[in-house]
């Protein structure tokens, strides 16, 4: 059987890297969520949830469980969310 | 082997790991810290990344290179502290021929550069102290 | 120091010769002996030359990309006996940025295999000896 | 004062490599030329000179003074001209 969004949760753990991570004064969060949260509804979640992370910019970039993702990718429990600084390897 | 390094990198090594009597052709690209960004002196680099995820990257990378073209291809970059002049990351492709060396060298510095979770603070002979990129706001998943 | 070379060829010291602090990208090629060659297993190669052409030829090809491009190119090109696996030849171009480095280097191996006298004797497995190339009578002076 | 082709001569040294020195069974050749002769006209001197040069093909690559070039280039006195087998570098 399926549940409606609002009566089951989902917590995921939001990680911050390199300038983010000094930006916000963190570099990892835990945030509960509606089921089938996406990653843009994460952010929004995020933002609210933590002040510093007016910081970041309107659409960063990132990645669940070590894979970049769009905006609208869902979310499930125990995801792994990684808000990832412009890259600067090479 | 992992694809991140805390220690200088050797290209002879990489190279040793890619060749063989089948393989003609051998491309490689080294990056090297430069002295100067954006016409200001830089002392050194700090490279950080997202460990895991760089590792998980780097070898989609070149899985996608060896599958793409025919050939066999090494990567390693380098995290910690940089002096200028030091080697940050090397891209090996061996392959029967050289053309399908060069494709896949080229592909795989372009992917790393694109995809793969590393960042460097740039520590500048001014005293200034900056991540490099993060002025950019623009990226992001659309 | 001369472009042909009786010994080893050592890809770092090529690299050492070109690298900088004001250098980022480092491309470089390495052309390994074949273990066959049109299906056929190859035991080992002769590499002869025009020395004193090939020599003025490789630096003008030499001179010719660091004009076209800003970088600095190291080459070799070994002579003799070599075994399959052995490295032949050896490009290293360095520049500010991996564009002109990738671009110089494919461009200094392209013009040394169309431009400079080196020839190679095959020497295959079923006891043939063959000088490469030697079938072909198509190319000369327009 | 110019004097007429057929009253001068020049003299050049054939060098040949690799499997043309095999195949005509010589690796220097000095041959003499009316001046201004060009290459083209050298090599069919050397043919006529040189019975094995049978072997070789009709416009072999060749190079004057170690450089390239065409076989309407002309010879000078003691040039060095090298008759080259199709190069198999890198």
């Amino acid at each position: 059987m399926t549940s409606s969004s609002a009566s089951t949760t989902l917590s995921v753990t939001v990680r911050l890297f390199a300038a983010y991570a000094e930006a916000v004064g963190r570099s990892s969060v835990e945030i509960s969520l509606p089921d089938g949260a996406t990653v843009g509804e994460l952010l929004a979640e995020f933002r609210r949830r933590v002040p510093t992370a007016a910081a970041l910019p309107e659409r960063p970039l990132c990645a669940v469980n070590l894979t970049h993702v769009l905006s609208s990718h869902p979310l499930r429990n125990n995801d792994e969310v990684a808000i990832l600084p412009p890259l600067a390897g090479g | 082997m992992a694809y991140l390094s805390e220690r200088a990198l050797d290209l002879s090594d990489l190279v040793r790991q890619v060749q063989s009597s089948e393989r003609g052709g051998i491309a490689s690209f080294l990056g090297v810290v430069r002295a100067h960004h954006q016409g200001r002196a830089v002392l050194r680099l700090d490279y950080s990344a997202y460990h895991e995820m760089a590792e998980a990257e780097c070898a989609r990378v070149v899985a996608e290179a060896e599958t793409r073209w025919p050939v066999r291809v090494a990567l390693q970059h380098r995290i910690g502290t940089l002096e200028v002049g030091e080697v940050a990351v090397v891209v090996v492709a061996a392959g029967a021929h050289r053309d399908e060396a060069f494709a896949a060298c080229r592909h795989v510095i372009e992917e790393l550069k694109r995809r793969v979770p590393i960042w460097k603070r740039e520590y500048f002979a001014d005293g200034q102290v900056d991540w490099v990129g993060a002025a950019d706001a623009g990226q992001g998943p659309a």
